[in-house]
């Protein structure tokens, strides 16, 4: 929606580009919203900005960004920033109501799977090895092929040791679909002091 | 224990508090067996089990204890000849080297007892492993697009070129799999590659006799395939017959054999 | 958007269920909302009337429809009645715009395409009952239509039970677009399924 409905007495200034000419706003959100509105992936700020017929600083992108998040606040989806750029999602109390129409849950990922993924994810980058001294047991090659076709872990190099074991690491897509900017807004490692606490372990499980 | 530990193990179980006590005083039936050794993603994860059910000292653990409880596991899992994996079967090994270890003395070294302590290799493989298994059940907390909220996508015509989604075998794989975990139907549908290969001359078939009409049966051989290929077609056209999709007949005694789809219109 | 933000007078009465139950029509219209904009495919009135708790006229439904049509008036995307149903789509001026981003990321088909996709190709010749049989829900035409359409999938005669029902199964083109010579080429997947948590697991979460 643009923001004229949201807010008739449109209190944004017209942005200046650098040049001096003044850019139609409304017009740049509408634009903005029906690119982000018709992209599954997020849209970085670079992608954004092709959208101007003015070249516009990143902060003033931003800017429009925020507007525009918050003229949906109260509706049904949201438009967040996530690690590789900006994208609208439908909020997640709405996802009781959307599966109605289609009942087929994705499968969750068993414990071997996410216990891989958490490894690589906070002690990224780990090889093979790394991970199954951390679980005490084998690490199975599908497991993480599940993870890699899921788009979540890749492979971006080699450990100079014998047999060059592959290094990973999580993924940008790994973050969006968490709906996180950044590795350091994964959830807490448990600190070492509270496992040392019978107490708070009980809680935990 | 973890939900995934619990939702594991057959209800009945469960509720009647503890089925993993003392495996001596306590009866679990083989098939639960599988099921709770399954329920562990390898011996440390039993370890912490042990050690969190019997609210045990990470920093001084009773290692006569904590390996006593271990082997029971481990002869409980043996003598249903459950096969185990070889890291359980280490670990036991470990878990023993402690335990003789601390019951050799010691020469007594003035303030630093605690490097010279042989629990602490496993107390940190132990804390190290419990921090990311704790760390893997929050990440799985945490929403997911697709299984917890949707992404939008609204949609654009595009004049120019369409741009045709792409997609590979690899997405192909994992949509089969999400379906294959999915109710009933991975007891129902084996895929196996020779199963494949049948469908595929299923289908095959299906088109050349796409007319209608009575085709001879040996003119949907082709030999150029050789006999595994002969066999599939050959299997393809049961498949077919018990389906109903095709008809087969033969008018007289070692006669002539004609196959054609069962009444089936074309559009 | 929801009508809070869009109208504040708020003009709409809140509508009455057939029950005489009072209906949260900007939750509802919330939900609309995001409902439509996660669905690539129109959404029927049938489909629509599954998103409400309480049973809802036809008439009212398309009431709601016709205020959210009206809230995005001056937005970049609009909500339109086609002949399957309502949807969302980019406005037409907006295309010009939209298409400077980089070609480079691909459309995705919906997960009920991919998995229709793999159930012909896995278990071809199957009708659309066998189909919906697996997938445990209602596969619409317009899924089959997108896979036809792309060549992928083609009717090759029907199944002589009551209705006739159409056999579906995979084209040569599909081998070729995804570089395959054989459908035996295509992965044996029995093994994956354990890296997933069985389905009771679901239901129970």
């Amino acid at each position: 929606m643009s923001e004229q409905v949201a807010s008739p007495s449109n209190d944004l200034p017209a942005v200046t580009a650098p040049e001096g000419v003044l850019v139609d706003v409304a017009q740049l959100k509408r634009i903005f919203e029906a690119a982000l509105m018709t992209s599954l992936e997020p849209l970085s700020l670079s992608e954004l900005k092709k959208l101007s017929d003015v070249p516009l600083e990143s902060s003033r992108i931003e800017e429009l960004l925020q507007q525009l998040a918050a003229e949906y606040a109260d509706s049904g989806i949201e438009l967040n920033r996530v690690a590789s750029g900006w994208r609208f999602r439908a909020r997640p109390e709405m996802q009781a109501y959307i599966e109605r129409l289609d009942p087929q849950k994705p499968p969750r990922y068993s414990r071997a799977v996410m216990e891989t993924l958490a490894i690589i994810a906070y002690r990224q980058p780990v090889t093979r090895g790394d991970i199954e001294e951390i679980r005490g047991v084998v690490v199975s090659a599908q497991v993480l092929k599940t993870l890699e076709s899921r788009g979540w872990v890749e492979s971006i190099g080699t450990r100079d040791t014998p047999g060059k074991p592959a290094l990973y690491a999580t993924t940008q897509q790994l973050l969006d679909d968490l709906n996180l900017r950044s590795l350091s807004e994964l959830p807490a490692l448990e600190e070492m002091g509270n496992l040392l606490e019978p107490a708070v372990q009980q809680d935990a499980n | 224990m973890s939900q995934a530990e619990l939702q594991l193990i057959p209800r009945a179980l469960i509720h009647g508090e503890p089925l993993l006590e003392m495996p001596s005083d306590l009866y679990i039936p083989p098939d639960a067996l599988e099921l709770v050794l399954e329920t562990f993603q390898g011996p440390l994860d039993l370890l912490l089990y042990l050690i969190r059910k019997h609210n045990l000292d990470v920093l001084d653990i009773p290692m006569a204890q904590l390996t006593q409880q271990y082997m029971s596991y481990i002869e409980l899992m043996q003598r249903n000849r459950l096969e185990l994996a070889a890291e359980y079967l280490l670990m036991a090994a470990v878990l023993i080297e402690i335990k003789s270890r601390m019951l050799l003395p010691r020469p007594p070294k003035l303030g630093e007892t605690e490097i010279d302590d042989p629990r602490a290799e496993l107390m940190r493989r132990l804390l190290e492993y419990e921090q990311m298994k704790l760390a893997a059940q929050r990440l799985n907390d945490l929403p997911q697009a697709g299984r917890d909220f949707e992404l939008v996508q609204v949609l654009i015509e595009r004049t120019v070129i369409e741009r045709l989604p792409s997609v590979s075998v690899e997405d192909l794989r994992i949509a089969w799999m999400t379906l294959l975990t999915r109710a009933k139907v991975n007891a129902h549908h084996k895929v196996r590659r020779e199963e494949l290969s049948v469908r595929e001359q299923m289908t095959r078939l299906l088109r050349q006799l796409r007319h209608g009409e009575f085709e001879p049966f040996e003119n949907l051989f082709d030999h150029a395939g050789g006999i595994p290929q002969l066999v599939v077609t050959f299997i393809a056209i049961l498949e077919l017959a018990k389906e109903t999709l095709i008809e087969i007949t033969q008018t007289e005694t070692l006669g002539n054999i004609y196959v054609r789809t069962s009444r089936l219109t074309l559009e």
